[in-house]
C-alpha cells in the first residue's frame, strides 16, 4: 500500500502534476495554449473511449453492463444528496453554492478515471471495458440533483430544454461513446490500426495533459481565499464517502479487482468540464471559484496522489485481487 | 464617401451563453453580429483567462453588433433578458456606417 | 492627460481579402492598423464558424484602424474599392488618443 | 466488393467521420479547435508528400512520371468544363455558381487521396510514390478553367497577380511538393529516421481528422437547403464521372491497380482548402454555401464511404491486380 | 432602457507589459477590464504576425476598460505611466452602458 | 568532414527548415499556427529535459555537473561583452541595439541544442544528461550582462523585481528543468514508459518545427534590410568565437566528446525566445526587428546548416572521439 503510493506519486504523470502546481504557484509564465489543452483532451477521451470499446468487443457483451450502467446512474443521482448534506454540516457556504458544489461531485472526472487505468495498468491489471461506459452515464444524473436542490431553495433556476440537449450531448459525453462504440465495432482489427496513436503514446501524452491540469490547478489555488476550512475539509472527505459508495455498488455488482477500483474512482471524483457549464447557464448566481476551486484543486489532487492508489489497495483487499 | 449613423453595441458575455444571446438578437429582429475570442479579464467576479482552459464553463465572448439606431431599444431589451442574471457587460457608442442598405 | 480627436475605423472582412486591405490602406498613407481574430458570426450571407475549419476560404478578420481625421476620405475610399464586391462590414466611429504624434 | 464496402464503412476512420457528423446533427458541442485542425491537416500533407518522395526515391525515378502529371493537368482542366456542363442540366443555380462549383471538381481533396491510400494499404496495395505529385499538380488548373467559365458569362472576375501567387503556393501544395521533394532526397534513411512520426500514427491521427470534417459536413449539412435536388445529384453523379475520366487516363498510362485507383479518386474529388479561397477573391458574387456544402457534405462523404471501395474494386477488375 | 454615459478605454500594448499595465490599471481603481488577443499589425516600429509565433517577444493583445467617465483622468495617467516607453495606442470613445451601478 | 556537413544538410530536420524558409521567402501563405508552434516546443522541452534527467538517473551523479553548470553560467555572463565588442567593430548599429543583440547571443537557443543532439545520435554518439542542465542555467545571465552594458550607456534600463522572476521562472526553464527533476526522479522505468511519446517520434515532430523556424526565420529575412552588412557578418563569426569559448571550456571540464560538441553549440547559439521578451520589457528602445532577426534569420541557420558538423568535427578532433 504504502509502496503503491510512493510509486504514484514518483509517477510521470503525477509529477507532471506537480511540476504545473509548482510554476502557476511560483507564478511563472508557463502555459499550455487553449487549443493544445483542447486537443490533447479530445484525443484522451477518443483513445479511451476506443479502447473501452475495443475491450467489449474482445471480452463479449457481459451481463453485468446494464446493471453497471444502472448503479452509475444512481450513484450519480445520490451523490449530491450526500455531498449536499456534508457540505451544509463543515461549511458556511451559501445554499446555493452548496448546491452547484453538490452536483460536481455526483458527476465525474474523466482524467482521474484515465489516471485510475493507468494504475491499474502498472500494476498489471485490467477492468472491464464497459466502464468507460459507466463513465459517461454518471456526467449528467448529478446536474438534476444538484438543480433540484436548488429549486427547493430559492426556486430561481433556469432549466430550459437547449440546456437539456447540452448537457446530454455535451461534447466529451459524444466523443466518449462515440468512440466507445467504434472500438465495440472495430473491435481489435481497429485497434490494432490505430494502437500506435491511442496505446503507445497514451501516458506521455497524459503527461502534458496533467502538467496543464497542474498548472490551472495552481491557479485555482492562488484563489483559494474563497473556501474557508469546511470547504477543504468537504473536498477531502467527499471522496472517501464516494469511494465507499463506489465500493459497495462494484462488490454488490461482482466487478472484478479493476472494476471495483474503477468505480471508486468514478463515485470519488468531481466534474469540472460538463457541470460547471451547466451551472453557469442555470444557476449562474452560484460562484463558479468555489466549486472549480474545489474540484480541481482540492479534489484532483487529492485523488491524483493519494486516493488513487488508495482505492487500488482497498479494492485489492475487498475481492481478493 | 457617404456614411450612415449606427449604434454599435458590445457585449461581453460568457461562452456558455453564446447561443442564448444571438438567438435573443434575432428575436429583436439582429439578424447580424460578430463574435471575437477574449483572452481573459477582470470585473467583479475576479480575474480569469483562457489559458490551457478545458472546462467548457469559463471563459468569455464579445458579440458585436452594428445595428440602425431605431432598432437599438428593442435589442437591448432582448439583450438585458439574457445577461439580467449573468455576468457579463453591455455598451453602446455611435458610429458610422458604409453600404447602409446591408444593415 | 493631453488627448487628440481621431477615428477609429473598424473593417470586418475575409481572412482572405486582409492582404488586399491592407495594401489599399498603405496607398491612402496609413501605415497603422492591427488585426483582430473572429470566432463566427452572422449577416446576410449566413452564420458562419471558425471551430474546427481547414478550409483556408472561410473566416473572417477585423481590422482596426486609428487615423487622423482627416486622413479618414482618402482611407474610405481605398478600403471602399476593397470591400465592394465582398462580404464586410466597415463602421468610423470618434474617439480620443494619447500621444497623437505617432499617428 | 460488397465486403470491402463494408469493411471500409466499419473502419475507425469511416466511423470517426460518422460519429462528427451525428454530433453535429444532433448539435453536440463536440468541436475541435480551428489550430489543431489546422495541425493535424499539416502533418498529414508533410506525412503523404514525405512517403510518397521516398517510395520514388526506392523504386527510382519512373518514365511515367512526368505523363502522369500532364495527365493529371489535363483532367484538373478539362474536368470543369464537364461539370459545368452536367450542372446546368442538372440544376437551376446560377452560371456563376455553377462556374464556381465546377472549378471545385477539377480540382481534389487530399483527405479522400489520404483515405484511399489507407484504404490501398488495408488491400494490402501500394501505389506509384508520385500520385502524390500528380495530387499537387491538379489542386490548381481546374481554378483557371472556372474563372474561364466566369469569364464568358458577366466577365467580371477579378485575376490579379497577386491571386496567381497564391493559388500557385498556397500552404497546401508547398508542403505536399515540398515534403516529397524532402522524402525523395533523404530517401529511405529519412524515411526511417521519422517513421513513429509519419507512418505508425498515421491511422489514428486521421480518425481525429476525419472526426473534423464530420462536425464540419454536418454543420454544412444543416445549411443543406441552399442546394436544390439537381444540385445533390450532380454532387453523387460528378465524382463517378470524374473517376472515369481518372480510370481512362489511368489505364492509357499504365499505372499499377493502386495508381489507378488514386488517379480515379483524384479526379472523383472536389476541393474544399484550395479552391474556396481563390473564388472568394476572385467571384466574391458566388454563394461558397453552395460550393462547400455540395464538397464537404455531399461528394466527401460519397467518396469516403461508398466511392472508395467501388473505384478500388473497378480499379481491380480493370487491371487485373 | 435605462443607459448611462460611460468611456471606453482601448489599450493595445505588448503581451509581456500586460501584467504591468492591468497592474497600474487596479492603482488607478479600475478593477474591471478585458483582454483581447491580436493576430498582427503595423505601425512605426514595423509589421508583425502571431503566425507560428514561438517568441514571449513578440505579440500584442488589447485591453478594453469600460470605465465611469470621472475615473478618466487618473486611468490614463496610470495606463501612460506603461506605455510611454513602449510600442503601442490608446484611445478613449464615449460610450452608454447598461447596469452602470456595476462600474 | 565534408560528408558530416553533407549528411546534416540532406537530414530532414534541415530539409524542413529550408522548406519553411523558401515557403516564406515565396510568400506562401503556408503557416504553423501559433497554437500548435507553442505546442510543439512544451513537447521539445519536456522530451529533451526528460532524457536528459533520465540519462542522469542511469550513469549516476557526475562530479563535473556543478563544475560544468558554473562553466555555463561563466560563459553565459561573459560572452555579452564579446559580442558587445565585436558589434561595435563591427557594424554600425547603435550602442543601445548592440547591447541587446549581445545579451541574445550570451544566452541559448534550445532548438539548436535538440538539432545538435539528434546529430549526435545519428553520429552514434552520446552526451552527458545533465548538459540539459547546463542549457538552463545559460539561459539568463546574459541578461544581466546585456543590461549592465546598457547601464554604461543612456542609463535608462527599467529593471524591476518582477522582471527577475520574469526572467528566472520563464515558462522554457521551468519545463526544461522541471522535467528534467522528473526525469532525473523516475530514471529508465520512468523513461520507459513515455518513451513512445517522446523518444520515438522526436525527430519527426522536430521537422514540423523546423518547418515553422524556417517560416519564421524567411519572414525575418524578409525584413533583413534593418541590418548592415557588417551585423550579418556578426551574426555569423559569434557562433565562431562562442563555439571556440565552449570548445575551451568543454576541454578544461574533461567532458566526452558529445559534451563538448554541446557546449560549443550552447555558446554558439543565440536566443530568440527568453532574451526577446526580456529586452521589450527592460529596453522597449532596442529594436526588436535587429536582434530577431540576427539570431533567427541569420545565426540559427547557420549553426543548423554549417555550424552544428563543424562543432563535431572539431569537438572529435579535440577529444579523439
Ligand atoms: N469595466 C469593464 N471593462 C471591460 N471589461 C469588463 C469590465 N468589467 C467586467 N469586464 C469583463 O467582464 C467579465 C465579467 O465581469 P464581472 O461580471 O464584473 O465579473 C470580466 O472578467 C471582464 O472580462
Ligand atoms: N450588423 C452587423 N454587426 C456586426 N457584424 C456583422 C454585421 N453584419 C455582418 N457582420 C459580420 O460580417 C459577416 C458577413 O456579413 P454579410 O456580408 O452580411 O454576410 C458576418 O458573418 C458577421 O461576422
Ligand atoms: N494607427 C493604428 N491603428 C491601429 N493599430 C495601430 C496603429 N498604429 C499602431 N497600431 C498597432 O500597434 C502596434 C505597434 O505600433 P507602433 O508602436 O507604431 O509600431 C502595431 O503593430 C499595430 O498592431
Ligand atoms: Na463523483
Ligand atoms: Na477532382
Ligand atoms: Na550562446
Amino acid at each position: 500500500m504504502l509502496d503503491l503510493a510512493a510509486d504514484n506519486l514518483l509517477s510521470p504523470i503525477v509529477l507532471s502534476f506537480v511540476l504545473g502546481l509548482f510554476a502557476a504557484l511560483a507564478r511563472s509564465d508557463l502555459s499550455v495554449p487553449e487549443a493544445v489543452a483542447k486537443g490533447i483532451s479530445l484525443y484522451l477521451l477518443f483513445a479511451i473511449g476506443f479502447k473501452g470499446g475495443a475491450g467489449v468487443a474482445a471480452h463479449g457483451l457481459d451481463p453485468r453492463l446494464a446493471a453497471t450502467i444502472l448503479a452509475g446512474l444512481v450513484l450519480s443521482f445520490a451523490l449530491p444528496f450526500a455531498a449536499f448534506g456534508l457540505l451544509r454540516v463543515l461549511s458556511g457556504m451559501s445554499r446555493i453554492d452548496a448546491a452547484a458544489v453538490a452536483g460536481h461531485y455526483g458527476s465525474i472526472s474523466i482524467v482521474t478515471f484515465v489516471a485510475a487505468t493507468t494504475l491499474l495498468a502498472n500494476a498489471g491489471l485490467t477492468a472491464e471495458g464497459y466502464m468507460v461506459a459507466v463513465a459517461a452515464a454518471m456526467e449528467a444524473p448529478a446536474i438534476l440533483s444538484a438543480l433540484w436542490l436548488l429549486s427547493r431553495g430559492d426556486g430561481n433556476t433556469k432549466m430550459d430544454s437547449d440546456l437539456w440537449r447540452e448537457i446530454l450531448l455535451n461534447g466529451s459525453i459524444v466523443l466518449l461513446l462515440g468512440a466507445f462504440v467504434i472500438g465495440m465495432a472495430t473491435g481489435q482489427d481497429g485497434l490494432d490500426s490505430i494502437a500506435a496513436f491511442i496505446v503507445s503514446p497514451f501516458q506521455g501524452v497524459l503527461c502534458i495533459f496533467l502538467l496543464d491540469m497542474g498548472l490551472i490547478a495552481g491557479r485555482g489555488l492562488r484563489s483559494a481565499g474563497v473556501l474557508d476550512r469546511g470547504a477543504v475539509a468537504f473536498g477531502l472527505v467527499m471522496p472517501l464517502v464516494g469511494a465507499l459508495a463506489g465500493l459497495g455498488a462494484g462488490m454488490l455488482l461482482g466487478l472484478s479487482t479493476g472494476g471495483v477500483m474503477l468505480m471508486m474512482t468514478l463515485s470519488a471524483s468531481a466534474s469540472y468540464i460538463a457541470v460547471p457549464a451547466a451551472m453557469r447557464v442555470a444557476v449562474p448566481e452560484a460562484n463558479p471559484s468555489i466549486y472549480l476551486t474545489l474540484s480541481l484543486a482540492v479534489t484532483f489532487p487529492f485523488n491524483l496522489t493519494l486516493g488513487l492508489p488508495l482505492y487500488l489497495a482497498v479494492a485489492r483487499i475487498m475481492t481478493g485481487g | 464617401m457617404q456614411t450612415h449613423k449606427a449604434k454599435r453595441v458590445e457585449i461581453i458575455i460568457e461562452r456558455v451563453m453564446e447561443r442564448r444571446l444571438t438567438e435573443a438578437m434575432t428575436r429583436a429582429d439582429v439578424t447580424g453580429w460578430s463574435v471575437l475570442p477574449m483572452l481573459g479579464g477582470s470585473g467583479r467576479s475576479g480575474e480569469w483567462s483562457r489559458e490551457g482552459q478545458i472546462s467548457r464553463g469559463t471563459g468569455l465572448v464579445q458579440v458585436v453588433c452594428i445595428i440602425r439606431p431605431e432598432k437599438l431599444d428593442p435589442l437591448l431589451d432582448q439583450v438585458f433578458s439574457v445577461v439580467e442574471r449573468q455576468i457579463g457587460v453591455v455598451s453602446v457608442c455611435d458610429c458610422e456606417i458604409l453600404r447602409a442598405e446591408r444593415f
